[in-house]
């Protein structure tokens, strides 16, 4: 290793390789989660818009500006790219590659090789799903849950999209394995596990999740593959198969995976808001076992998706009973988050408007899942927009936000630059708004009987629709606004030194900014937990100046 | 919206049951944040203290929530087990399902297109499929359940006032699937009666024209 | 840098341990991946309690006790190669090694017979002689074909592993001091024949 | 760390031995499971089969794969991925064995 190496930035050192190669073919974790970042978002602006473009469609009854064909397939595909290549790579594979290793003060995961083949893993199966939209027949029509039977009967390229999940779970199979091993082997001196920060308990537990339940949909989706191919019976109902089953099986994998979008999100709200408050965590050890507790738990509830199926009355309880307990650690989480607030001394950057916003709109998720939960109003508002409103709430209010917090948090350290501070304020703002008015009217119009996945709506539903699409465009304002911040900060020639710009006590902040190959220097010796402020009286002092 | 069915009453009280306490619970969590946020505020040259956590608080924090969602589970079950378990005199209507429309078939032969059924009467509802997952939903009455190929599911409801209430499909199924709409019609006794006759007449005449019989 | 830097260097690069880890994690990922295809098998063969009984005596319990046999003794020749690499007997493991692979070549070779007797009587899916049969015996065999298939590709690429290894060992890549490449393998091999031997009695045997 | 170098090697002896004991065990449940199959036990059968498998993917897994050897932190590994399958399981068929 030479010395010299270890001074240069991440984005600027010389490898083996050079040009484009000396990205795409970097085992460094800091190069590989800045590329899952970079397609992540690509792909989430492609989401973006085809979700602008259903709500564009939805904005007054019958055709406007698309037929029917072509709202199937973008539902479709709003879903699969968003669930599989935003949300479930969206903070392990970008934020959980780039900071776990400095945040447990390591130089790298700890099987770096497998971890770029990750990332190949993930852009294969990105170029299959992107692939599957311009081979003759269409793209997938299916929903991203791809129920059968009708995801035998669709004419449409429903193969290659399944394959295409298939090769991603595999790629999020991997970084899990990678993340477990890594918090298990490569943890600093010194650094136990409670001594851990919260970020890296919640990828932890995600990581199980990942490992534990994938394989099941592998298997799930590629038994619809060869359903697909060979008619063998096993979920075809004509063949005698069962697609409650199927539905099972599906939901095995993608209940979890909700937990799996949703527990890393989670971890950074837990960094921030110490951080902010310059205070120590309320309640470590309850916030790092609730993350597992989740983890369990989450992976005992999935039949909650399938009350209306028929299940056995016996199912039907037990699954009612669990979902509300999964409440549980999740509600302990949001306790502890805001006593952490209680005597602080705050400081309202960016970062922790995202924080508090995912806490407000994750609660809103959290509450109407509640509602949900309940067997009797399931009956009622299950397939209906209510449902589109709660998942939005969580997966977007919650993971997205998340990730926006991240952004903003680690901005500094991953680039070397600064984002405008108060243009960052505005665009949280105008996101927020612009969330809410897309996403609350969704919930009347489902608790008035709008059923999910229409094409087509009655003229009451109208005024929701109507608002609900002028809430579209507020909120991809905020995110226009967003964007630009930080392509802004980007683009300036003034670099930004100060490695501590929030006063963490984290070790991303010991490092240098854009840190180096490796990381460290010297590996740190840890002797005390990661939200010890001391300086309790110096931070005012350094807020005067 | 027009009370429609035995049910609306269990899942509207399970619903404002479960949604009162999530809004109390917001307000409460939403109202902190933002008084922290400006009680200790760092602008204010306050110095933050470290507290570490409390377990009685957190057992607490446990508890109390834990109370709360059984009590929303009880609220949840009652409601379902009511709709779950039919009156044994329920009237048995057939309801087929297919991409995209509904057919609904009474005792006597009788097809028709909506579901014609007379007012404070049980009815049983057995859900068939002929090609892919339909769900069967009348969002007025709060319900819906699955229409499943190879799975013989079944619901019941009392109709509690006559009126026409949308029947839709709730479980994607393709193309038309926003367009799969039907209506359950609500009829006084002697009325629904009458037009069962009137239909039975209809389809004797054409045995062989079983479609034409579903125009009123 | 410094001595501590350096001693961590090495252990980033050399950690047995947390290799060890990293294959026994993947290793759960195969087992749920046939995990998820056992809750069919167990989900079906509730239903269609008879018409399992019926379709699994068409089976041949002589050819699938032959190759749990094999498949039992390819573990034990697989372990043995590591015994003998770490005792430093590098020809002891070749030839351990290369009867694994001849042994799993059995496996194969024993199955595709059984295949193809299967075929030759017109039992697979899509075929006639099976669509007239019950829907519990489609699904029977529509298992069977998609379960002993799945895991006939985990014999092949287990098949290529070890050779792989083999070869490694006659480079010395695998050696009495560094032999986790082959101890990996090894792990794999055996995943494969825990699977048989759960495959083995649910088709083979309850009848 | 130095606990972790010790942990390079599985166990500290490797003989022939062990294994092909635990070879000959492995044909004798083969051998057994065989034939009880003739033998019909009604309801049972599937739990005699199933027990006998799991007897042998015991052995296979605390022997062959050196599980006994591994520290705890494996152990408890393998029990959580099994819980998993355990329990997806047993809520699956509360689904299917109550009507």
């Amino acid at each position: 290793m030479h010395d010299k190496e270890q001074s240069v930035s991440y984005l600027d050192y010389k490898g083996k390789h050079s040009g484009i190669f000396a990205w795409i073919l970097s085992t460094d974790h800091k190069r590989i989660g800045l590329l899952y970042l970079m397609a992540s978002l690509l792909f989430f602006a492609v989401g973006v818009t085809f979700g602008f473009l259903m709500r564009l469609e939805l904005i007054a009854p019958g055709r406007t500006i698309m037929d029917a064909q072509t709202y199937n397939s973008l539902f479709t595909l709003h879903g699969i790219i968003m669930i599989f290549l935003f949300v479930i790579p969206g903070l392990p594979a970008v934020f959980g590659n780039f900071f776990l290793p400095i945040l447990i003060g390591a130089k790298d995961v700890a099987f770096p090789r497998l971890n770029l083949l990750s990332w190949w893993l993930y852009v294969l199966g990105a170029l299959l799903a992107v692939i599957s939209v311009f081979l003759p027949g269409g793209p997938a029509d299916t929903g991203w849950t791809f129920y059968i039977p009708y995801s035998i009967r669709s004419t449409t390229n429903v193969m290659p999209a399944l394959i295409a999940a298939f090769i991603l779970g595999f790629s999020s199979i991997l970084t899990g394995l990678n993340f477990i091993v890594t918090i298990h082997r490569m943890r600093a001196p010194g650094m136990t596990f409670f001594k851990m920060p919260l970020f890296a308990w919640s990828l932890y537990a995600t990581a199980w999740v990942q490992i534990l339940a994938t394989p099941i949909i592998g298997i799930t989706l590629l038994l619809v593959t060869i359903e697909r191919m060979f008619g063998v019976g096993l979920f075809d109902p004509a063949l005698g198969g069962d697609p409650v089953l199927y539905q099972h099986l599906f939901w095995i994998y993608s209940h979890p995976a909700v937990y799996i979008m949703i527990l890393p999100a989670m971890g950074v709200v837990t960094e921030i808001i110490p951080v902010f408050s310059h205070r120590t965590i309320f309640g470590y050890k309850f916030i790092a076992f609730s993350s597992c507790a989740i983890a369990l738990f989450g992976s005992m509830v999935w039949a909650h998706h399938m009350f209306t199926v028929g299940m056995s009355e016996t199912a039907q309880v037990i699954f009612s009973l669990l979902t509300f307990l999964v409440a549980i650690p999740s509600a302990i989480k949001v306790f502890n988050w805001v006593a952490t607030l209680y005597k602080g001394s705050i400081s309202t950057d960016a970062p922790l408007l995202y924080a508090l916003g995912f806490i407000f709109l994750f609660s809103i998720g959290g509450f109407t899942g509640l509602i949900q939960g309940a067997l009797s109003v399931n009956m009622h508002i299950h397939d209906t927009s209510f449902i589109v409103a709660h998942f939005h709430y969580v997966m977007f209010g919650g993971t997205g936000f998340g990730i926006f917090a991240a952004m903003h948090y680690w901005f500094p350290k991953m680039f070397g630059k600064m984002y405008n501070m108060k243009t960052a304020k505005v665009g949280f703002w105008t996101l927020f708004v612009g969330f809410n008015t897309l996403y609350f009217p969704m919930f009347v119009m489902g608790w008035l009987g709008m059923p999910r996945r229409y094409f087509d709506y009655l003229p009451e539903f109208q005024i929701y629709h109507f608002i609900s699409t002028i809430g579209s465009w507020i909120l991809i304002v905020g995110l226009i606004i967003m964007f630009t911040n930080f392509i802004k900060a980007l683009r300036s020639k003034t670099s930004y030194t100060n490695i501590n710009p929030w006063s963490g006590e984290t070790l991303e902040w010991t490092v240098p900014n854009k840190p180096p190959l490796e990381n460290f220097e010297v590996i740190p010796t840890i002797t005390a937990g990661p939200y010890e402020y001391k300086d309790n009286d110096e931070i005012l002092t350094k807020e005067d100046n | 919206m027009i009370y429609g069915s035995n049910h609306i009453d269990l899942v509207n009280d399970a619903f404002w049951f479960i949604t009162g306490i999530s809004a109390l619970l917001l307000f409460v969590i939403t109202f902190l944040m933002i008084y922290f946020v400006f009680k200790y505020n760092r602008k204010k040259g306050k110095k933050a203290v470290n507290i570490e956590g409390n377990t009685k608080l957190e057992i607490l924090w446990t508890v109390i929530p834990v109370i709360l969602v059984m009590a929303m589970f009880w609220y949840g079950w009652i409601g379902y087990r009511d709709l779950k378990n039919p009156p044994k005199d329920a009237m048995i209507v057939k309801v087929t399902a297919q991409m995209w429309k509904w057919t609904f078939e009474y005792d006597n032969g009788v097809k028709a297109d909506s579901l014609y059924v007379p007012v404070n009467r049980a009815i049983q509802v057995n859900l068939h499929s002929l090609d892919v997952n339909h769900s069967f939903f009348i969002p007025a009455f709060r319900f819906k359940r699955d229409v499943l190929p190879n799975k013989n599911n079944s619901i019941w409801f009392l109709p509690a006032n006559v009126g026409k209430f949308d029947i839709a499909c709730a479980e994607y199924c393709g193309l038309s699937h926003s367009a799969m709409y039907s209506k359950v019609i609500v009829l006084p006794q002697q009325e629904f009666d009458n037009w069962l006759k009137t239909e039975l007449v209809k389809k004797n005449a054409s045995v062989t024209q079983s479609s034409a019989v579903n125009r009123k | 840098m410094s001595v501590v830097a350096e001693h961590i260097s090495e252990h980033v690069h050399r950690d047995d341990l947390g290799s060890r880890m990293g294959i026994w994690l993947f290793l759960f990922t195969e087992l749920v991946l046939f995990g998820g295809m056992f809750l069919v098998y167990a989900v079906y063969r509730f239903t269609y309690q008879q018409e399992f009984h019926v379709a699994a005596k068409e089976l041949n319990t002589l050819i699938g006790t032959l190759n749990t046999l094999i498949l039992l003794t390819s573990s034990l020749t697989m372990v043995l190669a590591i015994v003998a690499i770490r005792k430093d007997n590098k020809f002891l493991s070749i030839f351990f090694q290369v009867i694994t692979i001849f042994l799993a070549f059995g496996f194969m070779v024993n199955k595709y017979f059984e295949w193809m007797a299967k075929i030759h009587h017109g039992i697979y899916p899509g075929s006639e002689t099976l669509l007239a049969k019950g829907n519990g015996e489609i699904l029977f065999f529509g298992l069977y074909y998609v379960m002993t298939g799945l895991h006939g590709l985990h014999v092949l690429i287990g098949m290529v592993l070890i050779g792989v290894m083999t070869r490694f060992t006659m480079k010395g890549t695998v050696n009495s001091d560094k032999y986790i490449h082959l101890e990996a393998a090894g792990l794999y091999w055996h995943l494969v024949d825990i699977i048989w031997i759960f495959l083995f009695p649910l088709f083979y045997l309850i009848t | 760390m130095n606990e972790d170098h010790l942990q390079h090697t599985i166990e500290h002896k490797p003989t022939y031995g062990i294994y092909i004991l635990v070879w000959l065990v492995l044909l004798m449940l083969t051998g057994v499971t065989v034939a009880v199959a003739g033998i019909n036990f009604g309801n049972i059968t599937v739990a005699t089969a199933l027990t006998i498998a799991i007897v042998k993917s015991y052995l296979v897994l605390t022997f062959f794969m050196h599980l006994k050897a591994e520290t705890a932190t494996f152990k408890l590994f393998v029990g959580v991925a099994l819980l998993f399958l355990l329990i997806s399981i047993a809520l699956l068929f509360s689904d299917y064995s109550f009507l």
